[in-house]
């Protein structure tokens, strides 16, 4: 098999969500999920000719990732929204539906696989013809002068520019939530309390609030923060509980060690 | 055995099968049938028949090749279990080996051709530029037009190396998409995944997934 | 008639017969008896015997082809008797014009021979065996000689017919490679004349290089 599934290297979300679900058998809540979104993060910044659409898809994806862990880690609602119900299902089934397509690709590409190792231990017969027929054979470098030659030689070994990325719609996207989880770990035992609308103004992304939401989860997680929404649809409020002043280091992200 | 008794269901003189022996032996590239029927004065379906029982002929008497057909025409070729003797004679013969990735796209384009790169994307999640160029540069794939809708994209196809790639005659050769469709067992696993939990479900009380979520 | 017969004088396994077969299938030139006798692991009178009765035994199986000895070894060859089809095949079924690839990776070989296979594809970046049989068939390279070094790699050169079609004496003739890396609004220029194919870009008699050829 071409295909070596234990590898630790990942071929981007899909990969290794199809991976975490479907070989290890854990469910997302169980996941760092900022790995998967970081993993997003990275093919929307790898992105060589900027595509927006897909760039927006991933996005919407991630968010989607975020949303089903968000509905696992916070408090259970009594009041549930019929139509934010019924959104949230249309995106999961939609997710569901690409991981199925993802899965049945990258089935077909080890039947691929297979065949394709099974031809390469048949060899074709390129001989072609003897020389009793060389005469025949229409000469192909008819008009072809000693300078077209060297043209040809010329390009053959001129070094291809590297294409210029252009990146500036989607900006620097360089969120990660490490770096979130350093900035709130820095700021949130100042203030105490801030509301989610607050602590988020100054961004601009939705990736980057995104982010911002996701190392909240995980301070939350860790029992530092306490999120607080009286009203729905109202502001959400962010409380530290933690330490007045902790390390950094001191908050360790699950890393992941596949 | 021998091919004077190959194209025995058609009145075809032997001298026929020898030809289109010969011209088989000379190709540097699969013969399509067409060009077989033009060379050898034949109906289509006729060299396409002269063609099997050559095939089945050779087959029967036990030879070290075979007669196959390969990306839209015939050819000969070594037959596979004495790779190791050939090997041996083409020392260069090394032939490299698609990667998975390289593998899942090749399969997203056979499928899908005509295809963009952004629908490749967002099959597979990942940026596919890189692969495209591989496999564009392995003559796997090539471009073969352009989206008519606003930003014509290029749209990319597989290609007859392709085909010999796989040891397939066509596309059209694969079996059905759906048969590779995921079954119930994994939907079912990703479903479990990716559960939306009920509104009054609990919380989990100490959320200490961290280790499990390592491996 | 079957090739299991054919090796009867000696009692060698049906099989080292087939796999003599599906050597002698894949050489692009005629196999040396000591060659064979390598692969096959049997002593070349052994060997000499096998193809001996492989090449009786296709005679009285009445094939398209024989195995016949030619200078330098053993090598299937189409019956004389099927020339006119196998010449058919040749006027009708070829394509008549180098291909880009094709002129490219003959610039290298001229310019840089001797020079293996992997030292081809190593300056572009793709396979080149399918160009260097077309070239080779076409009797404007050949193979050279071998690498001394290890693995002994295949060096191709230029063949004295490249240089007659050029109408030149020697590869000294063909313009000077100037050791200069191009600036980069050179390469832009490549870039670009590269991208935009100009319609007369099709014809050897202006590939688009010249304006940059350093002439």
């Amino acid at each position: 098999m071409a295909v070596d599934v234990s590898t630790p290297v990942f071929e981007g979300p899909f990969d290794l969500l199809l991976h975490l679900i479907l070989k290890e058998q854990v469910d997302i809540y169980e996941v760092n999920l900022s790995l998967i979104v970081d993993a997003y993060l990275s093919e929307v910044d790898k992105m060589q000719s900027l595509d927006l659409d897909v760039a927006t898809e991933f996005l919407l994806i991630a968010a989607t990732l975020v949303e089903l862990k968000a509905r696992r880690l916070l408090p259970g609602r009594e009041d549930v929204d019929l139509d934010e119900e019924l959104a949230l299902w249309e995106e999961r089934d939609l997710l569901l539906a690409r991981l199925l397509e993802c899965k049945t690709f990258k089935d077909v590409g080890r039947v691929f696989g297979s065949l394709a190792d099974e031809a390469d231990r048949c060899f074709a017969r390129t001989a072609g013809p003897d020389e009793r027929f060389a005469e025949l054979m229409p000469d192909l470098l008819e008009g072809v002068r000693p300078k077209h030659v060297h043209a040809a030689y010329v390009r053959a070994t001129t070094p291809k520019p590297e294409p210029k990325v252009d990146l500036f719609h989607v900006g620097a996207i360089k969120a990660n939530v490490s770096d979130a989880l350093a900035e709130l770990v820095d700021e949130l035992p100042r203030v105490r309390r801030i509301t989610f609308r607050r602590l988020t103004a100054d961004l601009v992304d939705r990736i980057e609030i995104i982010v911002r939401f996701l190392a909240l989860l995980e301070l939350f997680k860790q029992g530092y923060l306490e999120i607080e929404q009286s009203e729905k649809f109202g502001d959400i409020d962010i409380v530290w509980i933690g330490e007045e002043r902790i390390p950094v280091g001191a908050i360790a992200i699950d890393d992941y060690e596949g | 055995m021998s091919p004077q008794n190959a194209g025995a269901p058609t009145p075809v003189d032997a001298d026929i099968v020898r030809a289109l022996e010969a011209v088989l032996l000379v190709a540097t590239e699969p013969v399509p049938v067409a060009l077989l029927s033009d060379i050898l004065g034949l109906a289509p379906d006729v060299v396409d028949g002269l063609c099997r029982s050559l095939a089945d002929a050779y087959g029967e008497a036990g030879h070290g090749f075979e007669l196959v057909q390969v990306a839209g025409g015939y050819r000969y070729q070594t037959r596979a279990e004495f790779a190791p003797y050939v090997e041996r004679y083409i020392l260069d013969g090394q032939r490299a080996r698609l990667s998975g990735a390289a593998l899942e796209t090749l399969a997203i384009v056979a499928y899908k051709q005509p295809i963009s790169r952004s629908q490749i994307a967002s099959i597979r999640g990942v940026d596919p530029d890189g692969v495209l160029r591989t496999l564009q540069s392995r003559g796997y794939i090539d471009q073969v037009g352009r989206d008519p809708g606003p930003g014509q994209a290029v749209m990319w196809g597989t290609t007859p190396a392709f085909l010999e790639k796989l040891g397939i005659n066509s596309v059209n050769d694969l079996p059905p998409i759906a048969e590779f469709v995921p079954g119930a067992d994994v939907v079912e696993a990703l479903e479990i995944g990716l559960r939306i939990p009920r509104a009054d479900d609990v919380t989990p009380s100490a959320p200490t997934g961290d280790a499990t979520g390592g491996e």
